[in-house]
């Protein structure tokens, strides 16, 4: 999984005694998510979620283009992954990009998550493309949950521009035309309120660590017979970067507040009973409420902050009145 | 023009799909589940998957087309066939315990071997616990304590003594590394081969710097292993007359477990050709060399030594090869050259080229049957080909067939006793 | 295809089978003696699957030699003229991040199957090619590569089976999905070593219930072992033929 | 794959003898046997499956679609059928398929008579059709350049020759005048092509007439491609990859219907890097073993033809509900 840092022996058997003896490094509890940090940019759709030392920016950005032709009717959207370079020395290349980009597909794009439909301004002609950059700034671990996280945080938050269909062809209303989007007209954000993206739910990813807590510890092989009988399996939540060095095998389940599971992944490793992963799953049901109500009310604060600065007595259409009538 | 001209549009009437869903194969396995947390059991029903259209294909012949350019043949589903039907009394024969020997029961991964923590875990096996598990498929074997299990198939794996046959696939640091057709590559130091300029002379760092001299990238040679590493890797040596660098024929590959290891590899057989059956399944053909008087001497004979040196003197004319070695005559560092020569022996004549040909096909034909590789059977399958005047005929599927049944047939007439023919 | 059609209220899918019964399973090991080490082939229903492995053999370049280990590599073949609905020009790119991530998943499955430690310095090749889609995909695959490696005589701690089990109406499991079933129920597959409940790899990517999943769970792990014993009874089988075979040689 | 000096000369010598010898002793105009089936994808209209006795594999399939081609423009800028090669290990951009896709589009297309490709009654309608060729190496070390030509060539023709298209069932005796309109898209609304959905109803693309036992000169046959091994002044059909690495050259000779068709190419076939190769390489052909080359795949080309005719009409109807093992 890493690179370029390296765990002494001594130094893993630590852990994993620590681990067997139910105590993680950071002083967490082996269930214990590590607090989250949102941070809402004032530009819509730019997000900043800190998890324990973990760390990532997702900015969301929109525009228009021709749809694809086998599917007239939607929007696009796509992920797009930037590993910081000095961050590459802890990803195994391409895999855990790869991983993380089908991750958040699966998890946002194929749960329905995201609305595509409602992204699409003329059938086979126009449509808008969301794009997602994500950047990782520092990292401690976890790089799916706290990525996952951060994209639905930032659609959540992100806020398309107003756009009127002008069957007129000589109209030039709008300050962004162009030849090619002729009839469209698209209205800056200080002219007509921005509009949020139909987001249907919110799914949730949390990954599990799975360790043997078999004394020998580093060894994964001889273990598959016996998970039943003398070994028992130890069940991390959120690992930080050196525990998620030393797991046997991983779980991600993403899940969102209606207890749908959206995506499951046990991607080989350490064999796993099914009743743990069921296990697992429940437990995630506690986080995923958990964390949505964090989001919920993130996005809150920050709406309420924006409507502060609006003017909302001079935007009053009717006119003022004495109260105190006679 | 063109791009309004052409389009596709796709006609899904047209396609041929519209037989895949309706043709559906309606044979299932029925089975019943009976929830979570209560035992997990199975319909009594057995079940009745895996029949492939057997019915047809195994009563009648493959249809053929036997004609002298081609010929082709449908698969045949021959010995291990999909179903159950016609194998149901082995099935039987295996599962009552009774006729459950050693020998003959076949276990597969994961399956448990022995509780009996007394025996020593060899091969094939893996242990949780006092319990040792398969860890392939295959027939358990025991010597002593030592309980292993032999898979049926697998790549070769070197033991000490093998008389194999490699091709050099690096030279590198004071070793060449040699593919002989098992897991790793085996290793063949510098020092373990025999120099020009004496047999057990020091090797000079002029050897090292001119090892592609001897052997290089490609050449075939005949050797044997020494040693075994760690890792499992072969170390080889060629220090003996009768190992070397190998010319004047060609090789023939058969699958290595066929291949039974006895106490000597290297034959005459008749036709004047000889070969060298690789443990490895590295199988060289050549014409039998000619035998000097002094067979195991440096030294040979005048009239080959001339030609000898003629051959060499256009590779090693700007090389002299441990020139410190000042004891050694001329005439011995000559004649140790021709361990590393290129050069085939430009007289082979026709005759033993067409019987090489037809030893490789005989050779070909053994291990399509998977008939395990002896002598006595090459050279009966090379009489029994002697029907066919073009050896060519013998690489139909038909005819290589035919012979292998002969030659199995032909041992149990006569009563040849090749108790162990087969290394498996 | 309306979603009444693919269970009927008597309790029939499409091809007619119970929501139990898993579609006609038929494989074979060492078909392609000659050109590998250990190969399959395997068909469940329409869709069938052949693998190839190569090795352990030395390692093509240097950055694949581990000191303590084989090295693993699977290649997905999936061809045009597999798919369902072959339509001419489509053709799933071989670098499609789908087929990246599946590969990925393979190598993942089976470096904890096979016992690596046990092959030093050398490589692993594991090709896979698929003739034929009509769901089950993954599961197939799966199945036909731990057949082929018994077939190689590679040491591994036992079988892996995998099956998909999918939910319909949200309340009916429905065991082995076939193409048209997977494209509108949502389904999971999952891999099992041998006969335990050890969850090897496990894939879901639509939107499940959670309640469900116990069911579907449970389910899918007795149809994996299901699967092991066709394929175990197909391993028996042959490997008996071929040591008869060989006793017919040496009895004599 | 690498030969050693000794092997190499060896093979050469018997090679380029008067009367050569080959590694298998096989005639000079003898191919290895081969294992084949057709028509075992059910999704198709036609398919084969060919294996080599070495091991080496190629299943082909065929699909049709119906497309439109204005009558002006067909006879150059429009390949009927287009082929596709999936060579694991190779990238469809490598030289190996890109050659490959070339010289098989070039000759069958070429030589390929396409009013059997077109709907009846419809002037611009025709099938198209889109061969895919998977070739399975034998071999992990995929670098070689060993050529299978052979083996693909007789893969898409038994592909070819197992190929049927549906049943056409407009009856269109009303508007043959229609057809002249301009606008395509008009047309289309006009007349869709309809087929039967019975699969029986279907027709072979190339009939075989019913004794065909023997080599019938005449019979229209899908293209056929050879390919010799020059040694010396010995060729072979069907060469062995060693065969191919101690060649002095390659000759690729097309054979459809009985007649040899253009284009007859030469082409390297021993890339061996390792080859010393002042001798070899400086080579080149003769107006002799182009006659010779071109006789010899006379005299063996309807036989070919006949025996892989033979697969087709002895195969089962029913073959892809079973295995194809």
């Amino acid at each position: 999984m890493v690179k370029g840092v390296v765990l002494s022996r001594n130094e893993q058997e630590f852990l994993l005694q620590l681990l067997a003896q139910g105590k993680r490094l950071d002083g967490r509890e082996i269930e214990q998510f590590r607090d989250v940090e949102i941070k809402l940019g004032e530009e819509y759709g730019y997000v900043d979620v800190k998890l324990g030392r973990s760390r990532v920016v997702v900015r969301i950005s929109s525009e228009i283009v021709k749809p694809f032709e086998d599917r007239p009717f939607e929007g696009i959207f796509n992920i797009n992954i930037e590993l910081n370079s000095n961050l590459l020395l802890f990803s195994s290349s391409d895999n855990d990009e790869l991983l993380i980009q089908r991750m958040i597909e699966k998890s946002i794009k194929r749960s329905n998550s995201l609305d595509l439909e409602s992204l699409c301004i003329i059938a086979g002609k126009f449509c808008w493309s969301i794009k997602a950059d994500l950047h990782f700034i520092e990292f401690d671990g976890n790089f799916i949950d706290i990525s996952n996280l951060a994209v639905i945080v930032g659609l959540l938050h992100f806020k398309l521009n107003n756009v009127t269909i002008n069957n007129n062809q000589n109209a030039s209303g709008g300050s962004n035309n162009d030849q090619q989007y002729a009839n469209l007209i698209i209205h800056p954000i200080n002219e007509i309120d921005p509009i949020s993206l139909s987001i249907l739910h919110i799914p949730i990813s949390i990954t599990f660590s799975f360790y043997t807590s078999t004394s020998s510890g580093g060894d994964t092989g001889d273990n598959d017979k016996d998970n039943d009988k003398d070994q028992s399996v130890i069940c991390l939540l959120d690992a930080s970067l050196k525990e998620e060095m030393l797991r046997q095998s991983f779980l991600i389940i993403t899940m969102n507040k209606n207890k749908e599971v959206c995506q499951i992944l046990k991607n080989g490793g350490l064999p796993i009973d099914a009743l743990t992963i069921l296990n697992c799953c429940n437990r995630a049901v506690k986080i995923v409420d958990e964390l949505t109500e964090k989001i919920k009310s993130t996005l809150k604060e920050d709406q309420l902050r924006r409507l502060e600065n609006v003017p909302l007595d001079e935007l009053r259409a009717e006119n003022a009145r004495q109260t105190n009538e006679l | 023009m063109s791009s309004t001209s052409k389009q596709n549009w796709a006609i899904s009437d047209c396609d041929a799909h519209f037989c895949d869903v309706l043709v559906m194969l309606k044979i299932f396995v029925p089975f019943h589940c009976y929830g979570w947390s209560s035992q997990k059991c199975w319909g009594a029903e057995e079940e009745t998957a895996g029949e492939a259209g057997k019915a047809g294909e195994a009563g009648e012949a493959p249809a053929e087309a036997t004609m002298e350019v081609l010929t082709v043949s449908k698969p045949i589903q021959n010995r291990e066939d999909f179903d159950s039907d016609s194998d149901s009394d082995l099935d039987l024969d295996f599962a009552s315990p009774q006729k459950q020997s050693l020998q003959n029961s076949v276990v597969t991964p994961g399956e448990l071997v022995t509780s009996d923590p007394m025996l020593m875990r060899g091969h094939g096996t893996y242990s949780v616990g006092n319990k040792t598990y398969s860890s392939v498929a295959g027939t358990i074997s025991r010597v002593n304590k030592l309980l292993s299990v032999i898979p049926l198939k697998s790549r070769f794996r070197p033991e000490t003594g093998d008389h194999i046959v490699g091709r050099i696939t690096e030279v590198g640091n004071k070793r060449w590394k040699v593919d002989i057709g098992g897991e790793q590559n085996a290793i063949l130091l510098l020092g373990s081969v025999n120099l020009p300029g004496g047999i057990l002379r020091r090797k000079s760092q002029n050897d090292e710097l001119t090892m592609r001299n001897f052997l290089k990238e490609g050449d075939l040679l005949n050797c044997e292993v020494q040693m075994l590493y760690n890792d499992g890797a072969a170390g080889l040596h060629t220090r003996s007359l009768k190992y070397g660098k190998l010319r004047n024929g060609l090789l023939v590959l058969v699958p290595s477990y066929l291949i039974v290891r006895t106490k000597n590899h290297s034959f005459d057989l008749p036709g004047n050709v000889s070969i060298i059956l690789g443990v490895n399944g590295f199988v060289w053909l050549y014409k039998t060399p000619l035998k000097t008087s002094l067979s195991s001497s440096s030294t040979l004979k005048n009239t080959n030594l001339n030609k000898f040196q003629t051959m060499l003197n256009s590779d090693s004319s700007n090389y002299t090869p441990g020139s410190t070695s000042v004891s050694i005559t001329r005439l011995e560092e000559e004649s140790t050259w021709e361990i590393y020569s290129d050069k085939n022996d430009p007289n082979i004549s026709n005759n033993v080229r067409l019987n090489i040909v037809r030893y490789k096909n005989c050779l070909k034909c053994l291990s399509h049957c998977e008939i395990g590789i002896t002598k006595s059977r090459i050279e009966h399958v090379y009489d029994i080909s002697l029907e066919y005047e073009n050896s060519g005929n013998l690489i139909e599927i038909e005819v290589m067939e035919r012979i292998g049944k002969d030659v199995l047939n032909g041992e149990k007439m006569r009563g040849v006793n090749t108790s162990k023919m087969m290394s498996l | 295809m309306s979603r009444q059609e693919i269970y009927s209220p008597e309790g029939l899918r499409v091809d007619g089978r119970r929501w139990n019964e898993i579609r006609r399973l038929s494989c074979k090991i060492n078909t392609h003696p000659i050109s590998c080490d250990g190969s399959s082939y395997l068909q469940i229903g329409n869709t069938k699957v052949m693998t190839m492995v190569h090795g352990p053999i030395e390692p093509k370049n240097k950055s694949s030699l581990l000191q303590d280990r084989a090295y693993l590599t699977v290649n997905l073949n999936i061809p045009s003229f597999s798919f369902f609905n072959a339509t001419t020009n489509k053709k799933l790119s071989k670098n499609s991040k789908k087929i990246l991530e599946l590969q990925v998943s393979l190598v993942n499955i089976f470096q904890d199957l096979i016992i690596l430690k046990n092959y030093p310095r050398t490589q692993i090749i594991i090709n896979t090619i698929v003739l034929n889609q009509d769901g089950s995909l993954i599961s197939s695959i799966i199945n036909s590569i731990s057949l082929a490696l018994i077939d190689s005589g590679i040491s591994m701690y036992d079988y892996i089976s995998s099956v998909n089990c999918g939910l319909f109406n949200s309340k009916f499991p429905i065991l082995d999905l076939n193409y048209l079933e997977e494209l509108d129920l949502p389904f999971l597959t999952i891999a099992i070593i041998g006969k335990s409940e050890n969850v090897s790899f496990l894939l879901l990517e639509n939107n499940l219930p959670l309640d469900a999943l116990e069911k579907i769970l449970a389910i899918s792990i007795s149809g994996s072992h299901r699967i092991k014993d066709l394929m175990d009874n197909q391993v028996k089988k042959s490997s008996k033929l071929r040591i008869k075979s060989i006793n017919e040689q040496s009895i004599n | 794959m690498i030969l050693s000096p000794a092997e190499r000369s060896y093979l050469r010598d018997s090679l380029s003898l008067e009367t050569p010898i080959r590694p298998d002793s096989r005639l000079v105009g003898q191919f290895r046997p081969i294992e084949a089936v057709c028509n075992f994808l059910p999704n198709f209209n036609g398919s084969s499956r060919v294996r080599l006795s070495d091991g080496n594999e190629c299943i082909t399939s065929v699909k049709s679609s119906v497309v439109i081609i204005s009558s002006s423009s067909r006879d150059d800028s429009v390949n009927l059928i287009d082929f596709l090669f999936n060579i694991p290990g190779y990238r469809d951009d490598s030289n190996l398929v890109s050659n490959l896709t070339l010289t098989f589009n070039k000759i069958f297309n070429n030589n390929f008579d396409y009013s059997s490709l077109k709907l009846k009654n419809f002037k611009n309608h025709f099938f198209k059709l889109s061969i895919d060729i998977l070739f399975i190496s034998n071999s992990s070390d995929i670098n070689d350049n060993y050529v299978p030509l052979t083996l693909i060539s007789f893969s898409s023709y038994l592909a070819l020759r197992s190929t049927r298209l549906p049943l056409l069932i407009n009856d269109l005796e009303k508007d043959e005048e229609d057809l002249n309109i301009d606008k395509i898209k008009t047309q289309k609304e006009v007349e869709l092509p309809m087929f039967s959905d019975d699969w029986s109803d279907s027709t072979y693309l190339f009939p075989t007439s019913p004794s065909s036992s023997t080599a019938n000169a005449n019979q229209r046959t899908p293209p056929l491609i050879f390919i010799l091994a020059v040694i010396d002044d010995n060729l072979f059909v069907d060469p062995t990859i060693e065969e191919q690495y101690v060649s002095d050259n390659g000759l690729i000779v097309p054979w459809c219907s009985g007649n040899i068709i253009n284009p007859i190419e030469s082409t390297k076939l021993s890339r061996d890097p390792n080859s010393d190769s002042t001798s070899s390489s400086t080579v080149g052909l003769n107006y002799n073993h182009l006659t010779k080359g071109i006789s010899l795949v006379k005299e063996v080309a309807a036989k070919v033809a006949s025996a892989l005719d033979n697969v087709v009409n002895t195969s089962d109807e029913n073959e892809f509900l079973n295995s194809i093992f």
